[in-house]
């Protein structure tokens, strides 16, 4: 799907009058099949561009369109079916309590579901291969019947991204992938999204705070900072030099020298490390 | 206690209606005693006969089978003092809208309603006559039911809800007066021999004296004067005569032997 | 990590046979129900039934108002609300400690896996006392209370409040129980104490729920119509019971629509009261 | 990150306090009218506290409590209570169980599940919900009762409906009030209508769902047992039998009856939601 | 505090008969004021472990001593005031929708609170000055007033660790303190907790899955795997290779020969690069 946000602004609902808008001018245009990372220091905005990129939350200004036409103008069926071909992935996996982790994921498939298997599938689960299969990729399959309040916090984080395998959709929004898995899974986990992204053609955007995967795995990185674009540039051309600058906590870090970190500078390339 | 003279009366007939009822007298009585007398309605019998019993109201207008009952919880510590004339001879009427219906035997297998489970002309003595007739009210009938009140009862049967009623003649024959219920329609289909009934009563521990100008002052009312005779009216009395407890007696054995006391 | 040896797709849902065998069981249970019940609803169309509710409801118009009669219904709508009120402020006062002690999501030795025996004879004891409150009719209530203030309002609004005492401390602590644990639990293990925890855990998640399970109750009282008659308290309720038993169809739709908008407006607060505290 | 604060600075923020009244602080003016509405009603009806300190008061209290001792425990009179708690259990279960459907079927016109919701007919539900509640259930029952006849069939029904409306309020405010994550992500998913309901929000509700249920059934015990009076049958015929002619013994069993009912509809709801938890 | 556990066996309450027990034997002791990563793959017992740590899930098995006693030996009066005593920061920040920040943050002093503090408390925060402070330490002070409810993902983990700050603890269990945050805070989080843990003497004991940061920061890393201690060695001694193998996925990995992992096997010390 190929998205595109035109000097969009947003603010969240309740939000209190006065504050600075969540997004500010945000101008970017993904292409169909393309996988871009989101990074940004806590609070820039991250979450809350994905979810205008979702049609979840409505811009306050500028326009966002999905192939061509804005969702905003559609109508709710229209609209409807148009969320059919995307997917939002929250940071905090949304797993109702109680909900097995089967049900949790086939939910994934409603879109694609007529009213009579839906219904069945509450009694007995419709795909049970599917789910499992899509679980087995992230090392979970054991956990196929187990409610999904019995998991660990990296193992409910798994159960949602199992999700995206079997939404039919074209567009991924995926907030936080990674950040309760340990590296070797985190590892798997970001290259199964990305290899399933690739064979369907789908395209990705996920936020993340693991620059060096980000780097690394991803051949485009859009950085947020107060609501605006800081840079969106390949992964290539993203120096250390721009990375502190992004994550820098103070206006005046930003324009004067770079303060030492106490990391020692590396090579221009990202060089990946074991902390992965 | 001393400046409030409470009175109370058993719900055997709506409590608005029973309000309406005893303004007069309340007024009349206020003037005999010279003191305040307040009347308190309630929906409940045994409301009534526990407050009588623990002398929380002074006077208490009580069925046949409720004074029987406040005699037997307070030890015999209640007094009747005086009931209507009509009292002494007081009967009870079982009414359908059904035509089948001619005689109690035809009662078998029909839902029948009486008033309150604690009424003397709406419930006691109407079930001591069935039993007398042979017929068990919870073994015969289809379903019994309780309206809670006389005129509730007219009510049910004209409704249709329930095949037959029993209830006390005067609020039927007032009914009949008034033209509130369509006597062609529903009609009375046996009437009970006579017995005892309603009466006034105090407690036993009230001053002699006091108790002296209360009976007084009902014997006293008389349709010649225009107050008496709106209170008589109201109280579907010609005029009330003194009473003892042991008038009761006959109504006490009538509870036992249905099992009732 | 065994999975992931034996990758054997499960054939078949474990729970299923579970499943079948509650449903199957429910649905046995129905039939006695719908048995004993004597439940017929074609019994409701026939015609001999139609032609008396047809008159009933149409004794329904015009609604009864007579100045007398909507005089008295002013004086004793607001007779029942001070009594509803007065009644479920007493009833608080029993709830509200009652629903404390029962409440399992404030329970320090439930967190650790199993309630200390204490503790749990203090809850079943509290529990069982809910109960009784609550299970005993208020015409029973009523009369005790009879004995000793007499007729009127106070034997009343005494048995409002034990009755419906126990039933808030009774839903007050389901819905303390049924709201998120996770932020009580949190503080209770860092050596909160429960009322701490309570008040900065609980109250915050489910005081909109409670408020408005509240104004609920609030509203039952009022329409209450068994226990103030008894005593000779009056009240709305008593009148409707007393119309209702007259088939006055004119006075009953006239309380009928003080009933409504008594709703109403309890609803009205509800959700002003739920917009404040959610 | 627009400013920041340092704790060196003249009026640091945190020295800004919340103000704790203002005019425009709407839960102030609800807070001071619950109030006045309180003192109100006590003011108003002049109840007699005097009366209970005193010692013979208690006792007295204590006397009509000790009359229930002994229950009437006859083998007769048990069976009797016995078929009249079935009788009682079973209208009040079936009651309340038509109420729960008829509830969540009023219920989801009745709430706005989420931001975009146009709940286009949740007034008229609402409206609807409203006049099912006001009427109370002794008024259903003697509408019903003249269409159905004395019986069960009538009590049942005037449960169920005023029971509906009662629980379609409760559920469709728990609705509500559920937590929004899992049905949204499932919305902006494109998924719909009763499927983000039986997929996110009832997983999330049914506990309250269910606890509302039970404890309403718990309560419709109680009310049928007011609709026996009517004619209905069960334990409210005959406690309001016995309790009018002082049968203090039977009373105590036809209490205990009850008692162990609510018992048992407590001991079933709490074992409910520790299955689910 | 000194935190011993002998041979501890634990098993979740709500878990399926016949599931394996979520520890297994596990045995370690914390000197007072230490300062010790947990790491280890997803659903390794890491949560479960700190659970055990502070008393909040009793061990099917072996004992847990602190300060030499055992907890569950206690009165419930007095593990309540042992509890007074520790802080676990679970894992999701434990906040009711609906509070405020700053109550949120203060409700960390509530042991120490007398009851009529706390609810007047409720009404007029007691200690802003403090809350502020504690909050600056994690650059959110700005959000001193705001509803928890409406801040992000990364903000609102923050305003759990600033309740750290403020709890008179001295046992501190954090449970991925990182797992939301950006580079740069989640450096500037783990300096805060350790300066603070160290100024006040207390022990430390956090589950990371930030290798990288726990090698560098912590002087003793503990390492679980399928709810066994793997590894319990100072950081310098944690080689790559022990740590790949803690992270394999399989049994077999774990003792046939490293498989080649895609990233160049660095040398023996950690080097800590710009993926923090
Ligand atoms: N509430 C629970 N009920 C039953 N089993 C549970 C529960 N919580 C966790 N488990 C199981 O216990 C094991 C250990 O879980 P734990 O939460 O301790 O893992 P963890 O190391 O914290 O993992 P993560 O890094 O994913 O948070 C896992 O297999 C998990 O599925
Ligand atoms: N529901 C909400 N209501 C009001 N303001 C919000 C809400 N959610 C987030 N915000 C504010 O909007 C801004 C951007 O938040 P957002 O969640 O997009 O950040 P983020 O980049 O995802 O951060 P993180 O990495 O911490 O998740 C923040 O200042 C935050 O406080
Ligand atoms: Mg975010
Ligand atoms: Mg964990």
């Amino acid at each position: 799907m190929h998205l595109t946000l035109h000097q969009v602004d947003a603010a969240h609902p309740a939000a209190r009058r006065g504050a600075a808008p969540a997004l500010r001018g945000i101008s970017l245009s993904l292409a169909p099949g393309e996988q871009v990372a989101l990074i940004g220091p806590s609070g820039a905005g991250k979450t809350t561009l994905l979810q205008v990129a979702a049609a979840a939350l409505r811009p306050s200004g500028g326009r966002v369109e999905m192939d061509g036409t804005d969702p905003w103008t559609l109508s709710v069926r229209a609209l409807q079916r148009l969320r059919g071909r995307l997917l939002l992935a929250p940071q905090v996996p949304p797993l109702p309590p109680r909900q097995r982790v089967i049900t949790a994921v086939l939910a994934a498939r409603l879109p694609a579901m007529s009213f009579w298997t839906s219904l069945r599938s509450l009694f007995y689960p419709v795909d049970i291969p599917g789910a499992h299969q899509a679980l087995e990729r992230f090392d979970l399959a054991e956990k196929l019947f187990e409610r999904v309040d019995h998991l660990s916090g990296g193992e409910r984080q798994r159960v949602g991204l199992a999700r995206a395998l079997l939404a039919p959709a074209s567009l991924w929004l995926v907030d936080e992938p990674l950040s309760a898995l340990d590296p070797r899974r985190a590892d798997e986990a970001v290259r199964t999204l990305l290899d399933e992204a690739r064979a369907r053609g789908a395209t990705l955007l996920a936020s993340l705070h693991q620059v060096d995967v980000a780097l690394e795995r991803f051949t485009r990185v859009i950085a947020l900072r107060d609501g605006a674009v800081f840079f969106d540039l390949p992964s290539a051309q993203v120096t250390p030099q721009r990375l502190r600058q992004l994550y820098a906590q103070h206006e005046d870090e930003l324009h004067a020298p770079a303060p030492a970190l106490d990391t020692p500078a590396p090579g221009p390339a990202p060089v990946v490390m074991h902390c992965r | 206690q001393a400046t409030v003279f409470r009175v109370t009366a058993i719900p055997d007939e709506s409590p608005t209606e029973l309000a309406r009822k005893a303004a007069p007298l309340m007024k009349y009585l206020e003037g005999k005693l010279g003191m305040k007398v307040e009347y308190t309605p309630v929906t409940d019998y045994a409301a009534a006969v526990e407050a009588l019993v623990n002398k929380k109201v002074d006077l208490a207008w009580f069925g046949g089978f409720t004074f029987v009952q406040a005699n037997v919880r307070s030890g015999g510590k209640v007094v009747p003092l005086v009931q209507r004339e009509e009292d002494e001879k007081f009967r009870s009427v079982f009414i359908t809208a059904d035509p089948a219906i001619k005689s109690l035997a035809d009662l078998k297998g029909r839902d029948l309603s009486f008033g309150s489970q604690s009424s003397t002309s709406g419930h006691l003595m109407p079930r001591h006559f069935l039993l007398a007739a042979g017929i068990e009210p919870e073994r015969d009938l289809k379903r019994v039911a309780f309206s809670g009140a006389h005129d509730a009862t007219i009510a049910a049967v004209a409704s249709g809800k329930v095949q037959a009623g029993a209830l006390n003649i005067s609020v039927w024959d007032k009914f009949v007066a008034d033209k509130k219920v369509d006597t062609a329609r529903v009609r009375v289909f046996y009437t009970t021999p006579a017995y005892y009934d309603y009466n006034w009563t105090v407690h036993a521990d009230m001053p002699a004296a006091q108790k002296d100008k209360l009976s007084a002052a009902f014997l006293a009312l008389d349709k010649s004067t225009p107050e008496g005779a709106q209170v008589l009216e109201l109280q579907r009395a010609t005029r009330f005569i003194p009473t003892k407890a042991e008038n009761y007696k006959s109504i006490e054995g009538a509870a036992r032997s249905a099992g009732l006391l | 990590m065994s999975a992931a040896l034996s990758p054997r797709v499960p054939r078949r849902d474990p729970a299923w046979l579970k499943r079948v065998s509650w449903t199957a069981t429910a649905l046995v249970l129905l039939w006695p129900l719908l048995v004993l019940t004597e439940f017929r609803p074609a019994q409701l169309w026939s015609p001999e039934s139609r032609a008396p509710i047809l008159n009933f409801l149409g004794s329904f118009v015009p609604p009864a108002h007579s100045a007398e009669f909507l005089e008295m219904v002013a004086r004793e709508t607001w007779r029942t609300v001070a009594m509803a009120t007065a009644g479920i402020v007493l009833g608080l006062v029993i709830a509200i400690p009652g629903a404390l002690l029962a409440t399992e999501a404030l329970s320090v030795s439930l967190l650790s896996g199993r309630m200390a025996p204490l503790p749990r004879v203090v809850r079943q004891g509290v529990r069982w006392m809910l109960i009784v409150l609550r299970s005993v009719p208020e015409l029973v209530w009523a009369l005790v209370f009879v004995r000793v203030a007499g007729l009127g309002a106070t034997p009343g609004v005494l048995a409002i409040a034990l009755t419906y005492g126990g039933m808030l401390g009774k839903v007050y602590a389901e819905i303390l129980d049924s709201g998120e644990a996770p932020p009580a639990q949190a503080l209770l293990r860092n050596g909160a104490g429960r009322l701490q925890a309570f008040t900065y855990a609980l109250l915050p998640q489910n005081a909109a729920e409670l408020a408005s399970y509240t104004v609920y109750r609030w509203e039952c009282a009022i329409r209450s119509s068994v226990v103030l008659g008894f005593v000779g308290a009056g009240g709305l309720g008593q009148q409707m019971d007393s119309s209702m038993k007259m088939f006055n169809g004119g006075e009953v739709a006239t309380m009928l629509l003080v009933f409504v908008a008594l709703v109403a407006l309890a609803d009205r607060t509800s959700a002003a009261l739920r917009r404040q505290l959610g | 990150m627009q400013r920041r604060h340092g704790t060196t600075a003249a009026n640091p923020p945190w020295r800004l306090p919340p103000p704790l009244f203002s005019a425009r602080c709407k839960a102030c003016w609800y807070t001071a009218a619950a109030l006045a509405l309180v003192v109100g009603s006590f003011w108003s009806l002049d109840l007699q506290w005097g009366a209970f300190v005193s010692m013979d008061a208690l006792r007295s209290m204590g006397r009509f409590v000790a009359e229930f001792y002994p229950p009437d425990f006859s083998p007769p009179f048990v069976a009797k209570v016995a078929w009249s708690a079935v009788e009682t259990l079973a209208m009040s279960a079936l009651g309340t169980l038509l109420a729960a459907v008829a509830g969540l079927a009023l219920a989801l016109p009745a709430s706005r599940r989420h931001e975009g919701d146009a709940a286009r007919f949740r007034s008229v539900a609402r409206m609807l919900l409203n006049a099912l509640r006001a009427v109370p259930e002794l008024v259903w029952a003697a509408l019903l009762l003249i269409a159905a006849g004395l019986g069960p069939f009538a009590g049942t029904l005037a449960l169920a409906l005023h029971t509906s409306g009662v629980l379609g309020r409760l559920f469709a405010e728990a609705m509500e009030n559920a937590p929004r994550d899992a049905a949204t992500a499932l919305r902006t998913q494109g998924v719909t209508g009763w499927r983000v309901l039986a997929y996110a929000t009832l997983p999330q509700v049914l506990p309250q769902l269910l606890s509302y249920t039970l404890y309403r059934w718990e309560n419709n015990i109680r009310a049928a047992a007011v609709l026996g009076v009517v004619g209905a049958g069960g334990l409210g015929q005959l406690l309001a039998f016995h309790m009018g002619l002082f049968h203090m013994g039977k009373t105590a069993t036809v209490l205990i009856a009850m008692l162990l009912l609510v018992a048992f509809v407590d001991g079933l709801s709490f074992a409910m939601r520790r299955w689910m938890k």
